[in-house]
C-alpha cells in the first residue's frame, strides 16, 4: 500500500492539484458565474509563493498568507470591474484576464523569472499538506451543497431574476463566489508550486483552463466529489496508465468529454449518485437535481432547450 | 392612510422604446387592486420597476412611505415586497417544501438558530394555507400547473409580505385552476393582504378587485372602482381593440 | 438521514487527507541493483508535441544499450532499459519520475522539455538518484545538486565561434529575431549575442521579440530588413522558423541567417530555398565531414545496425547511456548503488568519457562540454559549413 | 510606414476570414466554438494531405477541397455534440457551458490528430502549388500571396453579408440570433439552420486555414489557437453576430497590433487584444457597433 502510494506520489500529487483547480471553477459556476479568472489566480498563487520564498526567502506559511490576502484584494476588485458581465461574455473576459495574467509573466522578469520561470521552491508542503487542503476545501463545498446555502446557490444558477425578487443580493453572492473561486485557485497555485518547485510561464494559460473546466465536467459540475473524480481521472490515470495510447491522449479526453457531456449530463459523480437510494426516492417524485432550470413557464408550450431566462430589461417589452 | 406602494410618474424606455410613459399610481392597505391591459401595455414593466427588477429612466417608488427607487430588488423584498412571476418559476432540484423555504430564508430575521427555526415554520404554515403541504416533499415539476402556481404563491406569502404583486397567475389555465386561484386571492384579501393584481383578461378581475387600474401603451388610461372604470368606452375601445388612441 | 449524509461526506474528505499524508511521510529504500541485470529507467516525451525528438534520443539510447549488452554487458551485467513515456507533459513527467526513484532503477535519465527537466530534476536529487538529462535549453538542470547530469552542452556556447565564422565572411552587422516566450532564445538575444557582438565589433540593427504562437512575422520582418543588416538571427521555433525566414525574404532581406539548432531536423525544409544560406550549430549532424572521429563512427554504426541515419537527438541519447556505462566501467565489480554511481558519474566527469557528440565529452560544473559543430542549410539539406574553426567551442580544447 | 500599412491589411485579412466564421456560431448557435482553430487547423491538414497524395492539383481544388473537408467536420461536431448537448441542456447557461466545453473537447481531438498526421512538426503547402512572388511598388514590398489573402477575405465577406441578409436561409439566421424562437417564422427548422450555420463557419475556417497556410508558408496542430483568441477580441468589439462589425474590426485590430508592436514592442501587442475585450466587455458589453444590447443578459 505505503509502495504503491509512493510510485504513485507524482501523479496523486497532480490529482490533488488537479482537483483544486477544478473546485475553484465549481464553486464559482454553482452560483451561476461561469468564470475562469480563478485560472488566473492559480498564477498569482504559484508566482507569489514562488517570489516569497525562493527568491526573498520567506518561510511558505508566511508566503502563502500574504498570497492568498493578495488574491482576496485583486479578485475582489477585480468582481467589481467584471460585476456587469454574465455567462459567454464574462467566460471571455476572464479568459482574456488570464492570458493577461501570462503575458505579465513572461513581461515581468524581475519577480516571474520571466520565460525562464521561477524554480528552486521549497517543497515544504508535500503531497500531505495540499491533500489536507483539499480535503478542506471540498468539505466546506460539500457541507454548502445542501441547506441554505445550497438552496441559495442552486436559486442563483437557475434564476437570478427569481433569486433577486426573494431577497438574495445576487451581486453580492456572485462577488463572494468570485472570491472564493480565485482563493481556491490561489490555493492550487500554491500548492502547485510547492510541489513541483518550479512554476513557468508554460504552466499557465489556455491549456490550464481547459484541463481544470474539463476535469470539473467529467468529474460532475454539480457534486462537490466532481472536481476530486475529475482530477484523479485526468491527471491520474489518463497520466499513468493510457501508456501505448499516449499519443492518442488527446483523442481519449475529448472522446471522453464529449461522451460525459452528452450521456451523463452529471458527470461521473452522477453514477454514484445512482446507488443512492435517497436519490432514488425524490427522483420517483419526479425529476430533480442536476443542471436543470425553472420549470416550463406554460403547461404543453415549447420549449426549444434553449430559451435563455429572460432578463429583466426585456420583460417589460414582453408583456 | 399612506399608501402601501407609489409609483409618481415613472418612465421606463428600453433603447428606443418607451415601455412605460408616465405612470403614477398608489395601492391602499389591504386591498385588492388589478392592473389590467392589452398585450404590450406595459403592464410586467410596472410591476417589475415595483419590484426593482427594472429601474426606471425617471420618477420614483415609494414601499410604505420611503423612497426605494434606487434600492435593490433583494432590499424591496426584505422590506415586505413579494411578487410572482407571468410563467412559474420554481426551482428544479428542489422540493415544493424547500422551493417555499427560499421565500423565508434571506429574510434578516433568519439569520440566527431560532430565526432559521421560525423561517421552517412560516414555510410549513405557508404550505398550509394554500394547501400544498401534502406534496411538500415532491418535486414540482410533477405537479398540475394550478397546484405549482399555488405552491409560488405559498413561498411569496411564506416571508409575511407587506405587499403581493402577481404577474398573470392564471395566465394559461383551465376554468377549474382559475377559480382555484380566485377563491386562494379571495382568501388571501381577506387575511388583509395588500395585493395587485396584473391581468390582460379584464373580465376575470371584475368580480375579485377593489380597485382597477387600465394600462395602455404604456400609460393610465382609467382608475376607479373596477365596474365603473371597466365600462368607460375608452377602456372598451381599448380592449375590444378597434381603434387605439393613446390617451 | 440527511444529517447522516453530511456525516459520511466529512468523513469521505477527511480521509483523503488523513489517508494521503500518512502514506506521503513513508519513504523508499531505493533500488540498489546488484546482480545480473542493471535497471535503468529512461522517461522521454515520445508522444505529444515533443515526440519527434523525444522518439529519437530513446532510439539512441536503445542503440547504446543493445552495442553494450551485446558486448556482455559492463562489469558482468546486462542494462535492461525501461522506458517511460513522459507525454511531452508536465505533470506525467513527474509522475513518471517519482515512481522511477522508487523503484530499483540506478539511474534515471530524460530528455527533451526543459520544463519538465527543471521539475524533475530536484526531485531525483531529493530522492537521491543519478539523474542523467539529455538536450536542454537551459543551464538550471545541473544545479539541482551533485546527483544531476546534462550531457550536451547549453547551444549559446557555441555562438561566438558562430558569429565569428560569420563575421570572417564580412558580417559586420546583426539584427535578432527571438521567441520571447523561449527561455534559450532570450538569453541568447538579450545576453550572448549582444556580447559576442561587441567583442568582435559587429553593430546589433535590430532586436525584435516575437512569440512562438505568433501567426504573423511580417511586420517584425519589415522592421529588421528596413535596418539593414548583413545577418540576422533567427532564434524561434517549430513553424515560426518557416514563417520567420519566409516574412524575413518578402520584406527584403536576402542575407545569411543563423540561429538554434531548432532549425535543424527539418525545420528548414518547409522554407526550402528561402532559407538557403542558414547557419545553426549543433552538437551532431549525420555527416561523414564531422570533425570528430567517435562521431563519424557512431553514424556509421548506427547507420549499420538500424538503417537509417542518426539525429543529433539520437547521438544525444546515445550518449546518456555512454555516461552511465562509463561509470559503470569505473564501479567494475563493485556494488552498484545510486550512491556509488553517483561517485562513479563524478569522476567520469572529471575525465570525460567517449560519446558521439565529442572524444572525449568533458564537464564542467556537471554539464557537458562537446566540440560541437557548425551546420550550413544549402536550400536542400544540411552539412558541415566550410572554414569553421574545429572545435567550434573554443573552450573544448582549453 | 506604408509597409506596415500592407503588412496590417494582410493580417486584416486573415482575421477577418477567420472571425466570420465564428462570429456566426456564437451569433446564431450561441456556443462560444473554441473548436473554431481547430477546424482552421484541420482546414490546412486536408489541403497538405491532398497535396501530398495528389500532387499537382490546381490551387483553387485544393482550397474547395479543404472548404468541403472543414465544413463537414463542422456539421460533423454540430451532429455529434453540440446539438445533443443542448438538447439535453435545461438552461442557458448550462447549454452554453456545455457546448463550450464539448467544443474544447472537439478541438483537443482535432489537434492530437493533426498532430500525429504531422508527427508533431510544423508541415507546409508545397511551394508549386502557388508560387510565390514578391512585387515592389514605389519602395512597397506585396507579396502575390498578400493580395490573394486580401482579395479571398473581400469577396468572402461580401458574399456572406449579401448571403445573410439577402437569402431566406440568412434572414432565418438574423431573425434566430435576435430572438431564439424565431426560426420557425421563416419556414426553416432551427434544425437545419444550425447545421447550416455550423457548415458555413466551417468552410470558411478551412478557407482561412489554407490561405494562412500558404501565406506563413508553414502550419502546425497548435496554429489555430492565437487566431481563435485574437477573433474573440474582434468580436466583442464588433457585438456578437455583426458581420460588418466584424470585418471592420479585424482590419482596425491588425492596423493598432501591427502599429503598437512597431512603435511599442511586442509584449505592449500581444497584451492589446485581451485588455480591449476586458475593457469593451465592461464599458460597452454590447460591443461598439452593435445596434443594441440584446446580448447582454
Amino acid at each position: 500500500m505505503i509502495d504503491w502510494f509512493s510510485g504513485n506520489e507524482g501523479y496523486i500529487q497532480g490529482a490533488l492539484v488537479a482537483a483544486l483547480l477544478a473546485a475553484s471553477v465549481q464553486v464559482a459556476l454553482r452560483a451561476g458565474v461561469l468564470s475562469f479568472a480563478s485560472v488566473g489566480f492559480y498564477g498569482v498563487g504559484a508566482y507569489g509563493t514562488g517570489y516569497l520564498t525562493a527568491t526573498q526567502g520567506w518561510g511558505t506559511a508566511p508566503a502563502a498568507t500574504v498570497v492568498v490576502i493578495i488574491t482576496m484584494v485583486l479578485s475582489w476588485l477585480l468582481a467589481l470591474v467584471l460585476a456587469r458581465l454574465r455567462a459567454l461574455y464574462l467566460a471571455m473576459a476572464t479568459i482574456a484576464f488570464v492570458l493577461l495574467v501570462q503575458i505579465g509573466a513572461l513581461a515581468w522578469d524581475s519577480v516571474t523569472g520571466g520565460p525562464l520561470g521561477l524554480f528552486g521552491i521549497p517543497p515544504a508542503l508535500g503531497t500531505g499538506g495540499v491533500a489536507l487542503i483539499l480535503a478542506g476545501v471540498l468539505a466546506v463545498n460539500a457541507l454548502t451543497q445542501r441547506g441554505a446555502v445550497g438552496r441559495r446557490l442552486l436559486l442563483l444558477r437557475k434564476d437570478e431574476a427569481l433569486a433577486s425578487a426573494l431577497g438574495v443580493n445576487v451581486r453580492h453572492q456572485h462577488q463572494i463566489a468570485f472570491v472564493w473561486s480565485a482563493v481556491l485557485g490561489s490555493l492550487a497555485g500554491i500548492s502547485q508550486a510547492s510541489l513541483l518547485t518550479v512554476f513557468t510561464p508554460e504552466n499557465l494559460g489556455f491549456s490550464v483552463m481547459v484541463s481544470a473546466l474539463t476535469a470539473l465536467v467529467v468529474g460532475g459540475t454539480w457534486h462537490w466529489s466532481g472536481p476530486l473524480i475529475g482530477g484523479v481521472v485526468f491527471s491520474w490515470f489518463l497520466s499513468a496508465y493510457l501508456g501505448f495510447a499516449s499519443d492518442y491522449r488527446g483523442v481519449v479526453e475529448g472522446a471522453l468529454t464529449v461522451v460525459v457531456l452528452v450521456f451523463l449530463p452529471k458527470g461521473l459523480a452522477g453514477l454514484f449518485e445512482l446507488l443512492d437510494p435517497g436519490r432514488l426516492r425524490r427522483a420517483a417524485a419526479g425529476p430533480t437535481g442536476g443542471p436543470g432550470g425553472v420549470s416550463a413557464g406554460v403547461p404543453g408550450g415549447a420549449s426549444t432547450g434553449q430559451d435563455r431566462p429572460v432578463p429583466a430589461q426585456e420583460m417589460g417589452v414582453s408583456s | 392612510m399612506t399608501a402601501v406602494l407609489e409609483l409618481r410618474d415613472i418612465k421606463v424606455r428600453f433603447g428606443g422604446v418607451k415601455a412605460v410613459d408616465g405612470v403614477s399610481l398608489a395601492l391602499e392597505p389591504g386591498h385588492l387592486h388589478a392592473l389590467v391591459g392589452p398585450n404590450g401595455s406595459g403592464k410586467t414593466t410596472v410591476v417589475n420597476t415595483m419590484s426593482r427588477l427594472v429601474t426606471p429612466t425617471d420618477g420614483q417608488v415609494f414601499l410604505g412611505g420611503q423612497d426605494v427607487t434606487a434600492a435593490g430588488p433583494h432590499e424591496v423584498y426584505r422590506r415586505g415586497l413579494a411578487r410572482t412571476f407571468q410563467g412559474i418559476r420554481l426551482v428544479e432540484g428542489l422540493t415544493v417544501r424547500e422551493n417555499v423555504l427560499l421565500g423565508v430564508q434571506e429574510l434578516p430575521t433568519a439569520r440566527s438558530r431560532a430565526g432559521r427555526r421560525r423561517a421552517a415554520e412560516a414555510a410549513d404554515e405557508a404550505l398550509e394555507r394554500m394547501d400544498v403541504h401534502h406534496v411538500a416533499q415532491v418535486a414540482p415539476a410533477a405537479l398540475p400547473y394550478g397546484v405549482q402556481r399555488r405552491v409560488e404563491i405559498a413561498r411569496a406569502v411564506a416571508g409575511a409580505p407587506k405587499i403581493l404583486l402577481l404577474d398573470e397567475p392564471v395566465a394559461g389555465m383551465s376554468a377549474g385552476e382559475r377559480q382555484e386561484i380566485s377563491a386562494v386571492l379571495g382568501r388571501l384579501r381577506d387575511d388583509g393582504m395588500t395585493m395587485l393584481l396584473i391581468e390582460h383578461d379584464l373580465r376575470f378581475v371584475l368580480g375579485l378587485s377593489d380597485h382597477l387600474f387600465v394600462l395602455n401603451f404604456g400609460q393610465l388610461l382609467a382608475a376607479g372602482d373596477p365596474a365603473a372604470t371597466a365600462a368607460l368606452p375608452a377602456v372598451q375601445e381599448a380592449f375590444l381593440g378597434r381603434k387605439h388612441v393613446p390617451a | 438521514m440527511r444529517h447522516r449524509a453530511r456525516t459520511a461526506t466529512c468523513l469521505l474528505a477527511a480521509s483523503v487527507a488523513i489517508l494521503t499524508a500518512a502514506c506521503g511521510s513513508s519513504g523508499s529504500s531505493g533500488g540498489s541493483a546488484a546482480g545480473d541485470v542493471l535497471k535503468i529507467t529512461y522517461i522521454a516525451d515520445t508522444s505529444g508535441p515533443g515526440a519527434f525528438y523525444g522518439k529519437d534520443y530513446v532510439a539512441g539510447a536503445e542503440y547504446a544499450v543493445d552495442q553494450v549488452n551485446a558486448e556482455g554487458g559492463v562489469g558482468g551485467r546486462t542494462l535492461d532499459l525501461e522506458v517511460v513515456d513522459s507525454a511531452s507533459d508536465q505533470q506525467t513527467a513527474v509522475g513518471a519520475m517519482t515512481k522511477a526513484v522508487k523503484s530499483d532503477s540506478s539511474a534515471v535519465m530524460y530528455a527533451l522539455l526543459s520544463q519538465n527537466a527543471l521539475a524533475m530534476a530536484p526531485i531525483a536529487q531529493r530522492s537521491k538518484v543519478p539523474f542523467i538529462v539529455g538536450q536542454s535549453g537551459v543551464d538550471g538542470i545541473a544545479e539541482a545538486g551533485d546527483y544531476v547530469y546534462r550531457t550536451t552542452t547549453s547551444e549559446g556556447r557555441f555562438y561566438e565561434a558562430m558569429l565569428s565564422t560569420l563575421h570572417d565572411q564580412g558580417a559586420s552587422s546583426t539584427a535578432i529575431l527571438y521567441a520571447s516566450d523561449n527561455p534559450t532564445a532570450v538569453t541568447n538575444a538579450t545576453k550572448t549575442i549582444p556580447a559576442i557582438a561587441e567583442k568582435l565589433g559587429m553593430t546589433i540593427t535590430e532586436t525584435v521579440p516575437v512569440k512562438t504562437a505568433d501567426t504573423d512575422y511580417s511586420q517584425p520582418a519589415s522592421r529588421i530588413a528596413d535596418s539593414s543588416p548583413d545577418v540576422v538571427a533567427d532564434l524561434t521555433f517549430g513553424p515560426a522558423v518557416t514563417t520567420s525566414i519566409q516574412a524575413l525574404r518578402e520584406a527584403g532581406f536576402d542575407g545569411p541567417l543563423y540561429g538554434t539548432s531548432a532549425l535543424g531536423a527539418g525545420a528548414l525544409k518547409p522554407a526550402g530555398a528561402a532559407a538557403k544560406d542558414t547557419y545553426y550549430p549543433s552538437v551532431f549532424i549525420p555527416s561523414p565531414k564531422l570533425p570528430w572521429a567517435s562521431g563519424t563512427s557512431f553514424l556509421s554504426e548506427y547507420q549499420k545496425a538500424t538503417g537509417s541515419a542518426p539525429s543529433f537527438s539520437a547521438a544525444g541519447g546515445h550518449d546518456q547511456v555512454m555516461f552511465l556505462v562509463a561509470a559503470l566501467q569505473e564501479i567494475g565489480e563493485g556494488d552498484v548503488t545510486r550512491e556509488s554511481v553517483k561517485d562513479a558519474l563524478a569522476s567520469v566527469a572529471g575525465k570525460g568519457f567517449v560519446g558521439a557528440t565529442g572524444d572525449p565529452v568533458r564537464f564542467v560544473d556537471r554539464a557537458a562540454v562537446t566540440p560541437g559543430v557548425l551546420v550550413r542549410w544549402d536550400g536542400e539539406a544540411e552539412t558541415v559549413a566550410p572554414d569553421q574553426p574545429s572545435p567550434l567551442l573554443a573552450a573544448y580544447t582549453g | 510606414m506604408s509597409q506596415q500599412l500592407v503588412n496590417a491589411i494582410a493580417l486584416g485579412s486573415i482575421y477577418t476570414l477567420f472571425s466570420l466564421g465564428l462570429t456566426l456560431s456564437w451569433g446564431i448557435l450561441n456556443v462560444l466554438n473554441l473548436a473554431h482553430g481547430a477546424i482552421f487547423t484541420a482546414g490546412t491538414m486536408f489541403a497538405f494531405l491532398l497535396t501530398e497524395h495528389a500532387a499537382g492539383l490546381p490551387f483553387a481544388v485544393v482550397l474547395v477541397a479543404a472548404l468541403v473537408g472543414s465544413a463537414l467536420l463542422a456539421v460533423l461536431m454540430e451532429a455529434v455534440a453540440f446539438a445533443p448537448i443542448r438538447a439535453r441542456s435545461a438552461n442557458a447557461l448550462d447549454a452554453e457551458m456545455r457546448t463550450l466545453i464539448a467544443s474544447v473537447a472537439v478541438a483537443s481531438i482535432i489537434v492530437t490528430v493533426v498532430g500525429i498526421q504531422s508527427d508533431h512538426q510544423p508541415y507546409a503547402l508545397p511551394q508549386s502549388l502557388l508560387e510565390r512572388h514578391r512585387y515592389d511598388l514605389l519602395g512597397v514590398h506585396v507579396s502575390n500571396v498578400q493580395i490573394l489573402v486580401l482579395v479571398a477575405a473581400i469577396v468572402l465577406s461580401v458574399l456572406l453579408v449579401l448571403f445573410v441578409r439577402r437569402s431566406r436561409y440568412g434572414r432565418a439566421m438574423r431573425a434566430v440570433a435576435f430572438d431564439r424562437t424565431a426560426a420557425g417564422m421563416v419556414g426553416i427548422s432551427a434544425r437545419t439552420l444550425q447545421l447550416a450555420a455550423m457548415a458555413l463557419s466551417g468552410a470558411l475556417a478551412g478557407v482561412a486555414g489554407v490561405l494562412l497556410a500558404v501565406y506563413l508558408g508553414a502550419a502546425d496542430a497548435h496554429m489555430g489557437d492565437s487566431f481563435l483568441l485574437k477573433a474573440f477580441a474582434i468580436i466583442i468589439l464588433a457585438g456578437v453576430g455583426s458581420l460588418e462589425g466584424a470585418v471592420f474590426f479585424a482590419y482596425a485590430l491588425a492596423l493598432v497590433e501591427t502599429l503598437v508592436g512597431y512603435y511599442l514592442g511586442g509584449d505592449v501587442r500581444d497584451a492589446l487584444a485581451f485588455v480591449l475585450i476586458v475593457v469593451i466587455l465592461v464599458l460597452r458589453p454590447q460591443g461598439l457597433a452593435a445596434r443594441q444590447g440584446w446580448q447582454r443578459a
